[in-house]
């Protein structure tokens, strides 16, 4: 089952298009990992997917209700305890249990200190888990593992291949391997959108302007 | 041949190329004119003695003030509605004429208020409205002038234009409620021109169409340089990320 | 030449002073402004077609 | 959406600013006017009205640029806007809290600091209905503030340019409530308009400040 399918998608970012043509499609039980220098755009394709920013031209299409996105920053409340913090996700998603995220991403331990006392990796794996109590399908990640050791990365691509066992889909952009041998990589460099006087898609200035 | 063509950039640049010198000449002539023939030819009245030659620069001012703002909201709207960059880049250009106009309307009647009403100035409805709608014009700019993409500083500005507006009219009713003032109705103004002979008539809207005109020429001006400014800053992008 | 203004010679020639003045900055600064961006705009276009 | 709110309402009483500032703030303003105009007690009495009006509207003021920066600045607001609640509700509710940490400490405690500014008797239910009438209408329009500034480092001054216009037509018939209800004139005018106003600004002020959120996270 198709759980996200892109066609012939450009995106911009400050009114000029970056990433143009791009097209894949994300079946249940699969990851996609974006690849791509700084500054091609991995961010911009993601934030476009989640529907934080209008695509300039292209479709995008999913069942509606079914994608979380995460992006570089966790969005955690540093006053808020660890199960304050995933609490108020779980309801905001409307699923309301957070046993099994506490105990996938290795919380448990944590659950009553507040977010500011975590260090980094912890902080991270704790905006990993927001991802497990959304019940969403499809996962859209943005740079999932910076600030993460080794060991919690392997814990995090075991929460992923959990994720795709249970008939999920995950979209991530990383420079470094995840250690997730079944994930599909994209390289996005060739989808560099080319300046209008080679052929390349018109941003919305640059369009009216010639 | 719609409207919209008039819209893109490249277009405009053409035909704001070709009319500039015929409203320059329009602007200049109607003004020298106009208030030439309201300083020098024009007798005193019997009630303001010779300050009602200020009418000259007040009213016009006054009226442009309003019109300038009512002009930026439209062009707010085609830009929201239609996203047609000319538009939001006229809007912006239109801004600091506006408050222009604004303060001269302000400081005119500052004037003409101190001999007529023996101060300089008074918490008088029209004159409080003036005030208010003046901050609206400068927080209008300054948004202009915070937000670096050009795309987001004319959506967020020309939302608070649209809610400017309403709250613009709204304080208008509100200072009337708050206080009854000294001002002149509208005795003065176009739809009144009864009351207003001839003699004092005829300039002054020799003077109206040479503010409308003078407005014109400089926001043909204004639209064509943050059209280039926008198109500079498109081809800095474009070349950083080459 | 020069009306009669009476006792409202300051008034008058206030207020036309000012407005004249106000008028002459913004356009002052509106051509300043677009001479400025149009000689960028220029330089700009003229280095992009150097460099291809 | 109450999930959000209960959010925002422990990270104000976490954080401790919510309550007291605003609170604190109203305090001084009130005892500063004093040594300014003098201490007598007609003078006071017949400008209390206005001082209350406008150390609220300050008070106000001062923890609007703290609605949507935290949020932003964490990343939560990005979160937010793909979460399954709209963000119109998502403004609603920020400019709710917003009121239930300033807006409304202030209408209480605004009686108390009437009696430092001599306000006359009658005038005291008219002054907590005007500030419980009117202090919403701030806080959704602080909200469309601090939703167009959201993005900017030096949003703060901005801010408050922006804002104080905006809320000319409340305090004006605010302070006139206040005012008319002292000298036990008509109040009927002033009431409904500043009903009025608020009530079109709780419905529809949100709308604008979410497409300014949305346009900021583009």
């Amino acid at each position: 089952m198709t759980m996200l399918s892109v066609e012939n998608l450009a995106v911009t970012r400050g009114g000029l298009p970056v990433l143009e043509g791009v097209s894949f499609a994300l079946e249940a039980g699969h990851a996609l990992v974006l690849r791509g220098p700084n500054g091609i755009g991995k961010t911009t394709l993601l934030r476009t997917l989640a529907g934080l920013q209008p695509a300039l031209s292209g479709r995008i299409s999913m069942p509606p209700e079914t994608m979380a996105y995460a992006a570089h920053a966790d969005g955690l409340k540093s006053t808020l305890s660890v199960t304050e913090n995933l609490m108020f996700w779980a309801s905001v998603y409307g699923t309301g249990a957070i046993d099994t995220a506490l105990d996938r991403m290795n919380l448990r331990q944590l659950a009553e200190r507040a977010a500011h006392s975590l260090s980094a990796g912890q902080k991270r794996r704790l905006g990993l888990a927001r991802l497990l109590v959304t019940g969403r399908p499809v996962w859209v990640l943005d740079e999932p593992t910076v600030s993460l050791d080794a060991a919690s990365v392997a814990l995090f691509a075991e929460a992923v291949r959990a994720h795709l066992g249970s008939g999920g889909a995950a979209l991530m952009a990383t420079h470094i391997d995840l250690g997730l041998e079944e994930a599909r990589v994209l390289d996005l460099a060739p989808f560099k959108a080319r300046p209008p006087e080679e052929g390349g898609i018109a941003g919305s200035f640059d369009e009216a302007f010639a | 041949m719609s409207i919209w063509e008039y819209a893109n950039p490249k277009k405009f640049m053409q035909t704001s190329s070709w009319a500039l010198p015929f409203v320059t000449v329009g602007a200049v002539g109607c003004l020298a004119v106009g208030l030439f023939w309201g300083f020098f030819l024009t007798p005193e009245a019997t009630n303001f003695g010779s300050t009602v030659k200020v009418i000259y620069v007040h009213v016009p001012s006054a009226m442009m003030a309003i019109n300038i703002w009512v002009m930026m909201l439209v062009t707010s709207l085609i830009w929201l509605i239609r996203r047609h960059h000319v538009s939001a880049l006229a809007a912006k250009a239109a801004a600091p004429i506006g408050m222009v106009m604004t303060l001269i309307a302000l400081i005119t009647g500052a004037i003409w208020g101190q001999p007529m009403w023996g101060t300089w100035w008074e918490w008088d409805p029209r004159l409080t409205s003036f005030l208010i709608l003046f901050l609206f014009y400068l927080g209008y700019m300054a948004l202009w002038e915070a937000i670096d993409n050009p795309d987001t500083a004319a959506d967020l500005t020309g939302v608070l234009c649209l809610v400017g507006s309403v709250f613009a009219l709204l304080s208008r009713y509100a200072v009337n409620f708050w206080n009854q003032g000294l001002h002149q109705g509208a005795t003065l103004s176009l739809d009144k021109q009864e009351n207003i002979s001839d003699v004092y008539w005829f300039p002054l809207l020799l003077c109206i169409a040479g503010f409308v005109l003078l407005f014109v020429t400089l926001l043909l001006l204004r639209t064509r340089t943050e059209i280039r400014a926008r198109r500079l800053k498109a081809l800095e992008q474009r070349e950083r990320m080459a | 030449m020069m009306p009669e203004l009476g006792k409202y010679t300051v008034t008058v020639m206030g207020s036309y002073i000012a407005t004249i003045a106000l008028l002459a900055v913004l356009v002052a600064l509106t051509l300043w402004k677009g001479a400025r961006v149009k000689r960028a705009l220029d330089a700009q276009e003229e280095r992009m077609k150097k460099n291809g | 959406m109450i999930a959000l709110l209960t959010r925002d309402l422990r990270l104000a009483v976490r954080a401790g600013g919510g309550f007291g500032l605003g609170l604190a703030f109203f305090l001084i303003v009130v005892t500063l006017v004093p040594f300014g105009v003098g201490p007598e007690g007609g003078v006071l009495a017949r400008i209390a009205p206005g001082i209350l009006w406008l150390g609220a509207l300050l008070a106000c003021l001062l923890s609007l640029d703290r609605i949507f920066a935290l949020d932003f600045e964490d990343g939560s607001l990005d979160l937010l806007a793909t979460a399954p609640i709209p963000l119109e509700g998502v403004v609603s509710v920020k400019a709710a809290a917003h009121w239930l940490t300033t807006g409304l400490p202030l209408v209480l405690a605004a009686p108390v600091f009437g009696v430092l500014l001599h306000l006359p008797q009658p005038a005291y239910f008219w002054l907590v209905v005007s500030l419980m009438l009117g202090t919403p209408a701030l806080s959704v329009l602080g909200t469309f503030g601090a939703a167009l500034t959201v993005g900017l480092k030096r949003g703060g001054l901005l801010l408050s340019l922006l804002v104080l216009p905006l809320y000319v037509p409340t305090l004006i018939f605010g302070a006139e409530l206040v005012r008319r209800g002292a000298n036990g004139m008509d109040t009927q005018v002033p009431l409904l308009m500043l009903a009025g106003i608020t009530a079109a600004c709780v419905a529809v002020v949100p709308f604008a400040s979410a497409a300014a959120i949305r346009v900021n996270l583009r």
